[in-house]
C-alpha cells in the first residue's frame, strides 16, 4: 500500500431526519440536488478536484443505496487500485461490535482503515453542505501554521449566529475560544464542519476520548475541547464562498433555487472545478411546441409540454400539456400530468402528480403566512387526478382521485 | 448471448467519405450525433448492452478525436483486465505503419488481434448505421437457421453509398441473390453491413482474400460465396438509419424531434452510453422562448430556439433566433443573431447579428472553430 | 440497472474458528492458499471464467481486510460500473439492525441488493473451498431441468460420507431425499454448499423462512428441506474434479501440499481456467548459491539460501543459510533465519523464525503418533533464536530465545 | 510534487536501433527486462510513485506489444477518468499518418495532446534508461534552484549511444557546457534524458525548433540554449542504468543476481509495476537444482540452473542446464539440452539435447518463437 499524504473520511451521518419523508428510503448524502447531482457529489468533487484520491465515507444507514450511487467511484475518478472512495459501516470484531456512537467514535471505529494508508494528514467531512472548496489550500494552511487541526471557518450574518458553533480567533488565526450555538454570540466566525487534523495527533485523541466514558464521542463536543484545553494548536482557516447546509425541506428548497439566482455565488458550469455526478445515461432533453420555460434548469431525458417557472428539473421527468411548474424541484423520473400545478413544492423520485392535481400553494394565496411553507412530496407515491395537496403538507401515502 | 462467445469489431472510418463535412477532422464514429453522442456510441453500446465484453475498433485515419472520446472504455464498462476495449490503430506489419485501403486489408491488418481472441463469433458493425439493436436477436436467429454468415439487412430505399449490397432470398431466408447497388429509389432489402459469423471463418475468409489480393469484401468475399456458404439475412425492423450524406445526417437528425421516432432509438432496455462531460442541467433564462427542440446537458438558452438540436455546451444569447438548425457542442450564437437551416461544427461561433440561412434540403454548414 | 441473468452471492461467512490462529486477524476466505492466493480467488476466478460478472460478498466479520485484499476487484477483472464485487455487510435500517442470523438470512437482508440486478438465477457460493468449476455448466443444467434450485454434488469416498450432507438422487438428476451427516449413510453422493436457485422461487421462500420463528434461517437445514417438503424441483449437478473444504488446519496444510502432488488433479496452471489474485508488486524471487529446492513453490519476492523440501513458499519470504523448511506452508513476508527448521508447519504472515529455532516435528520423530499434528505460528510474531515448537501446537505469542 | 502539477511523456522507442536483436519485433519500451518486467515499467512506476497521474506513451512504429503490454493502464492505476496514460500513436497531421524522425518532430506531433494538458510542469524520460528515481526529489531540486530546465545525469562511463550530451557545470550546478558524446571510456557526467521543465517552455521550445525545422534536440534545444536558459543537471546517486546494446542489457541483467544491485532497483518505497500474468508460483521438481538464479513465476525447473534469469513461464526440462543464460517468456529448454552464455526471446525452443553456448561479452541470441 503506497502511502498516502492525506485522506479524506466523509461522515455520511444518519438519517437526516429532518429532511422527513425525502430520506426515508436513501442517506442523507444520497438526496438528489441542483438537477442532476446528489448532495454528496460536492465534498467528493471537492476532494478530486483538491488533489484527494483516497475517501472513506462512513455511514451506517442505507448504505446500499449510497452504495449503489457511489459504485466503484468512477463517476468521480475514485475508482483507483490504491487508494478510492470505500463505503465503510461498522461491522464485527473478535471482541463484539457496536453502531458508530458519535462522529469520533464513527472515526476511532476504522482507525486499522486510515493507518493502511499511514497518511499524515486527514480530513474529516461532512455530507450534509453544498459548497466548493479546495481543501489543499487549506491542507497548505495548516501545514505553514504547523497547526494539530485547523477548522474551515464561514463568517454568518450576525443574526443567524447562534444557530452555528462559533470560534474567537487571534490575529494569527489561533482559536482563542469556542461557542457552541450561544445565545448571544461574541463572534460571527463559524465552523463549517471541514477539519483538517494532524493524523498521529488526532489517532491519539481518538483513543483517549474512546477511553473517556463520560464522552459523547463528538468532534464538536468532545475531542476539538479536549484538544483545545490541552493547549494544542488549533487554527481556523477562512472560507468566503457559498456554503449553504441542507439539513431541512425549507433550506434543500432554498438551495436548489439559488442556483437559478443570478446574485448568488454558485457557479456549476466553471469548467475548472467541476461537479461529477453518477448521471443516468439518457438523452437530451425535449421540449414540445407548447412549452414555456423560464428561469429553469433541466436535466437530460425530460419531457416538457406544460410550462415551468423558477424550476429544477431533474433527469427523466416529464411535465404533460398544459401543466404549470413553479418554485419547485422535481426529482428524477417523476410524470406531471397534463393540467397539473406544482407550486412552491418539493416532488421526490418517481412519483406520478396526475392531471389537474395542485400541489403546494403560492405564499401570497395563504391567508396566515405561519401556515405556509414549501409542500413535500414522497417518492413513488401517487397523487390522484383533481386533488389537492396544501403548502407545507409532507405527503408520505398515495393520494386518491379528487382529495382535497 | 453467453459472455466471452462473440468478439465486436467496428469500423470506425466506415463511409468518412460520405460525409466530408463532419469526417475532416475526426472519423465516421466520433461524428457526433442526437445532442450527446458520438455515432460510435449506438454500435458499442448495441454490444455491450447485448453482453459482449471484447471490442475491437479498427481505425485508418483521423482517429485522435475518437481516441478521445473511447479514453480507457469506462463508459461503456469496457475498461477491463481481461476483455474491453482495444483500439486498432493501423499498423500494416512489422516496422510499417501503412494505411488501411479496403475493409480486407483492414481486417487482415488486425487478424493478429482477432486470432488471439479466443471468443467463438465475431460481429462487425459500421459507425455511419445508427440503430438500436439487440444483436442477442441477431445471435439468435443465426444459431436457428445454422448459417455461415448472417448479414442484417433493412427494407426500404437503399443510401447512396458505394458497395452497399442488395439482397434476394430463398424461402428459408437464405440470400440466393445479390448484387453491389448502383443508385434508384425503388425500395429494395439492402445490407446494414452487420455480420455475424464463426471467428474461424472470418478468418479463414480474410486469410484467403488477402492472399489473392482481392479488395472488396462485398463483391470478392459475401457476393462470390453465395453458393459454397450458407448466408442468411436478418432483418432489421427497429429504428434503423444509414448516414450517406450531409442531408440524411440533417434529416436524421430531425426526425429526432418525434417523440415516436426518439422512443425507437432510445429504448430503455437499450441505454445508449456516452463519454459524460459533467456540464449541469441546461439553463433557460427569463425571457427565453424554446419549443420543438433538443437540448443536451450544458446549453445556455437566452433568446429563440425552434425545430432545433442543441448539443452539450451550445450557448444561444439574448435575442438570437436559432430555427431548424443543428448546433454542435459548444457552438455560440451572438446575441440578435439569427440562424436558421444551420449545422454548426464543434466551437463555431456566430457573431452578434449575424444572419446565416440555409434549406432544409441543404443545409448550411459551418466548419469546426470558424468564427463568422 | 442493467439486468444480470445470474449473479453470485458468496458467503464469506464468520471467524473460520477451526483455524485457530490463522483467522484471528483475518476473514477465513483471505486465509492465504498455495503461494499466492487466498481461499476466496477461488470461487471469484470461478465465477469471472464462467461469466458472471457480479459477485456480493457477505461477511460480518473482519470485512476491512476482505475490503482491503479485494479492493476494487481489479485482480479479478470485477471493477464493473454495472455488476462487480461488492462486501456486503449488515447495515442500520430505518426499523432497526441486525447481524446475519444464518445463511438464508445473509441472503434475505440482501434482497434489494439482489432485486437491484434483477436476475433470474442467483448462485450461492460459500468461500470456503478449494476448487475450480465452470458455473455455466451448472446454469444450464437448471434451466435444462427447469430446476427451482440445483445442487453441486460431488461422491465422496463412502467411509468419510458421514461428515457430509448427502442426497439420494434418482436417476434423472432429482433429489429424492436428504441426509444431514447420517450416521449409517444410504448414499455418498455429497452437497459442495453450491446452489443455483431461480431467483423468484428463492426470494418467494427467504420471505417464508424469515417469518418462520422456529427457523435457523439456514440453507441447508431449512430452507432447501422446506423447499424439498413443498415439492419444489431439486436437482443434483454432478462435479468430479478436486474439491477440498479447507476449514481445519489439517485440511489447509492437506490442500496446499496437494498442489505438489503430481497424483492430484489441481492444475493451478491451466491458461484456459486462471485463478486470479491480487498479488504485491515484488520482483522475481531469488535462489542463492547454497539453496537446495526439491519438488516445492516458491512465489516472487522471496529470497532463499538454504533448502526446501515439499514446500510451499508465498511472496517474499527469506529463507536464511543452511536454514531447512520441509513440508511446509511459509506465508507471506516471513524471515526464517539462518540454521533454523521449519517442518510439518504452517507459519502465517510476516513472522521471524529466529536463527536455529524448530519449528514442528517429523510424524516419525513422535513417540504417540496421536501427539503430532502440523505446528502453526501465529502472523507477526516472533519465535526467538533456538527455541523449538512442538508438533501440534498454536502459537499464539512471541516465544523467547532459547525456549524449548 | 503536487497532484496534477506535472505531466510525464514516456518515448518508447527512444534508441530502438542500440538494441536491434531485441526490438526488431516490439519498441525499446516493451524489451522485457529483470524476469518480469517490461522496459517501460521503470520510468511508468517512478512517475506514478511520484504522484504523477497523467502520462502521454510517445510511440513510432513497431507499438502493437506495447499497447497489449499497457493495456487500459491498470497494473499502474493510470486507467482513470480525468487523467491517466494516453498512447500518442504517430499522427503527424489531420489525414495523414506519418512516422516521427526524431524527438522534436515527435513531440511536435504531440503538441495538441500537451498543449491540452492543464499541468504546469512537464518530465519527460526515455525506455532505455533503467532507473528507480524519485522524481520528487528531481523536482524539488528543480524547483530549488530555480532553474528553466533540470537533466537528469550520471557520472561514469557515457554509453555508447548518439546524441548523448555531456556535461560541465558552474559552482551553482547550472551546465555550463555541453557536448554531443563521441565515444571514449574516461569518466564524464552524461545525460540520462530526463528532463523537467515548464510545460509552456516545452511547448514554445518545440514550436520554435520544429519552425526552424531543426532535428536534434540535444543539439538544436538544450546545448543552443545553454546561455539563454538557465539549465541545471540533477545527479542520478542510486541505481542507473542505460541500455546501450545486446552486450549491456546482458551484462545489467547478470549483474541483478547480486542482491545490492537489485535492492537499489527494487526499493520498497519505490515499487515497479507491470502487468501482471496470473501464473501459479514457480515449481522446482524433484531432482531440480537451481542456484543463484532470478526465476519468475509460472516458471517449472525440472533441470540445473545456474547463473541465469528465469522470465514468466520459462521450462527447463529434466536434464537440461541452463548456465550464465536469460531466458525471456515461455521459453522451453528440451530434456538433455545445455545452453550456456544464451539469451532466447519470448517462446523460443531449444530442442532436446541441443548444445548452445555464448560468450559472456558476446552473447548467444535466439530470436522470438525460434525453434533451434
Amino acid at each position: 500500500m503506497v502511502k498516502k499524504e492525506c485522506i479524506a473520511m466523509l461522515l455520511a451521518g444518519g438519517q437526516g431526519s429532518r429532511l422527513g419523508i425525502l430520506t426515508k428510503n436513501i442517506a442523507k448524502p444520497a438526496v438528489p440536488y441542483g438537477g442532476k447531482y446528489r448532495i454528496i457529489d460536492f465534498p467528493l468533487s471537492n476532494c478530486v478536484n483538491s488533489g484527494i484520491d483516497t475517501v472513506g465515507v462512513l455511514t451506517q444507514y442505507r448504505p446500499l443505496e449510497l452504495n449503489d450511487y457511489i459504485g466503484n467511484g468512477q463517476p468521480w475518478d475514485l475508482d483507483r487500485m490504491n487508494g478510492g472512495v470505500h463505503i465503510l459501516s461498522p461491522y464485527q470484531q473478535m471482541e463484539g461490535s457496536q453502531w458508530y456512537k458519535g462522529t469520533a467514535n464513527a472515526i476511532y471505529q476504522n482507525i486499522q482503515f486510515i493507518d493502511r494508508y499511514a497518511p499524515e494528514y486527514v480530513l474529516i467531512l461532512s455530507g450534509d453542505h453544498i459548497y466548493k472548496m479546495d481543501y489543499s489550500r487549506m491542507l497548505d494552511y495548516h501545514k505553514d501554521k504547523k497547526a494539530d487541526c485547523t477548522i474551515a471557518m464561514l463568517e454568518v450574518p450576525w443574526d443567524e449566529a447562534s444557530r452555528f458553533g462559533l470560534m474567537l480567533v487571534r490575529e494569527d488565526g489561533s482559536i482563542a475560544e469556542f461557542e457552541e450555538k450561544p445565545k448571544e454570540p461574541r463572534s460571527n466566525k463559524a465552523s463549517m464542519g471541514v477539519y483538517v487534523f494532524t493524523w498521529k495527533v488526532l489517532r491519539e485523541y481518538l483513543l483517549l476520548d474512546e477511553a473517556d466514558a463520560a464522552s459523547s464521542n463528538d468532534f464538536g463536543k468532545d475531542l476539538i475541547p479536549r484538544m483545545h484545553s490541552d493547549g494544542r494548536g488549533l487554527f481556523a482557516f477562512p472560507f468566503d464562498g457559498y456554503w449553504k447546509d441542507v439539513g431541512t425541506i425549507e433550506s434543500l428548497w432554498d438551495a436548489n433555487l439559488d442556483i437559478l439566482n443570478p446574485k448568488i455565488d454558485l457557479d456549476l458550469s466553471d469548467e475548472n472545478w467541476k461537479i461529477y455526478s453518477n448521471s443516468p445515461a439518457s438523452p437530451p432533453h425535449y421540449l414540445a411546441v407548447g412549452a414555456r420555460v423560464q428561469n429553469s434548469i433541466i436535466a437530460e431525458g425530460c419531457t416538457v409540454e406544460g410550462s415551468l417557472d423558477y424550476s429544477v428539473l431533474f433527469a427523466n421527468v416529464s411535465v404533460g400539456k398544459g401543466a404549470e411548474v413553479k418554485y419547485s424541484i422535481v426529482m428524477p423520473g417523476t410524470v406531471i400530468e397534463e393540467g397539473a400545478c406544482v407550486q412552491y413544492a418539493i416532488v421526490a423520485e418517481n412519483t406520478r402528480i396526475g392531471a389537474r392535481a395542485v400541489v403546494g400553494e403560492c405564499p401570497e394565496d395563504v391567508s396566515n403566512r405561519d401556515d405556509w411553507g414549501v409542500a413535500v412530496v414522497g417518492s413513488g407515491l401517487s397523487i390522484g387526478a383533481g386533488s389537492v395537496v396544501k403548502a407545507k403538507t409532507m405527503v408520505e401515502n398515495d393520494i386518491a382521485e379528487g382529495t382535497k | 448471448m453467453k459472455a466471452n462467445s462473440v468478439l465486436g469489431i467496428i469500423y470506425s472510418n466506415a463511409y468518412d467519405t460520405a460525409l466530408p463535412e463532419l469526417t475532416g477532422l475526426r472519423t465516421m464514429g466520433s461524428v457526433p450525433f442526437a445532442g450527446r453522442y458520438r455515432l460510435i456510441d449506438f454500435p458499442l453500446s448495441n454490444m455491450v448492452n447485448s453482453g459482449i465484453s471484447k471490442v475491437g475498433v479498427i481505425t485508418k485515419s483521423n482517429y485522435r478525436s475518437l481516441m478521445d472520446h473511447l479514453g480507457a472504455g469506462k463508459p461503456w464498462d469496457l475498461s477491463r483486465k481481461l476483455d474491453g476495449m482495444f483500439i486498432l490503430p493501423p499498423f500494416s506489419g512489422a516496422g510499417a505503419s501503412g494505411v488501411y485501403q479496403c475493409r480486407i486489408e483492414a481486417l487482415y491488418g488486425s487478424l493478429g488481434f482477432i486470432k488471439r481472441c479466443t471468443d467463438e463469433y465475431v460481429v462487425m458493425c459500421d459507425c455511419n448505421v445508427v440503430c438500436n439493436m439487440d444483436l442477442g436477436r441477431l445471435f439468435d436467429a443465426h444459431r436457428a437457421s445454422g448459417a455461415d454468415i448472417t448479414i442484417a439487412y433493412q427494407h426500404g430505399t437503399a443510401p447512396a453509398l458505394d458497395d452497399i449490397m442488395t439482397f434476394s432470398f430463398d424461402d428459408g431466408g437464405r440470400i440466393n441473390g445479390a448484387s453491389v447497388f448502383n443508385g434508384g429509389t425503388e425500395d429494395t432489402d439492402f445490407s446494414l453491413n452487420i455480420f455475424l459469423m464463426r471467428k474461424s471463418l472470418l478468418e479463414r475468409l480474410v486469410t484467403e482474400a488477402a492472399g489473392l489480393k482481392m479488395l472488396d469484401f462485398e463483391t470478392d468475399v459475401i457476393i462470390r460465396n453465395l453458393g459454397a456458404l450458407k448466408i442468411h439475412g436478418f432483418k432489421a425492423d427497429g429504428y434503423t438509419r444509414v448516414i450517406d450524406s450531409l442531408q440524411s445526417y440533417y434529416s436524421f437528425s430531425m426526425e429526432l424531434l418525434d417523440s415516436g421516432v426518439r422512443a425507437g432509438l432510445f429504448r430503455p432496455e437499450g441505454p445508449v452510453y456516452t463519454k459524460p462531460r459533467d456540464s449541469m442541467p441546461a439553463f433557460y433564462a427569463w425571457g427565453s422562448d424554446a419549443k420543438n427542440c433538443l437540448v443536451a446537458s450544458g446549453c445556455v438558452i437566452e433568446g429563440e430556439v425552434e425545430n432545433s438540436i442543441l448539443f452539450r455546451g451550445a450557448h444561444v444569447s439574448a435575442g438570437a433566433s436559432v430555427k431548424n438548425s443543428i448546433l454542435l457542442q459548444d457552438t455560440f450564437i451572438g446575441a440578435n443573431a439569427k440562424v436558421s437551416c444551420v449545422i454548426t461544427d464543434k466551437r463555431a461561433v456566430i457573431r452578434p447579428g449575424r444572419n446565416l440561412s440555409g434549406a432544409e434540403n441543404y443545409p448550411f454548414f459551418v466548419g469546426k472553430e470558424i468564427v463568422i
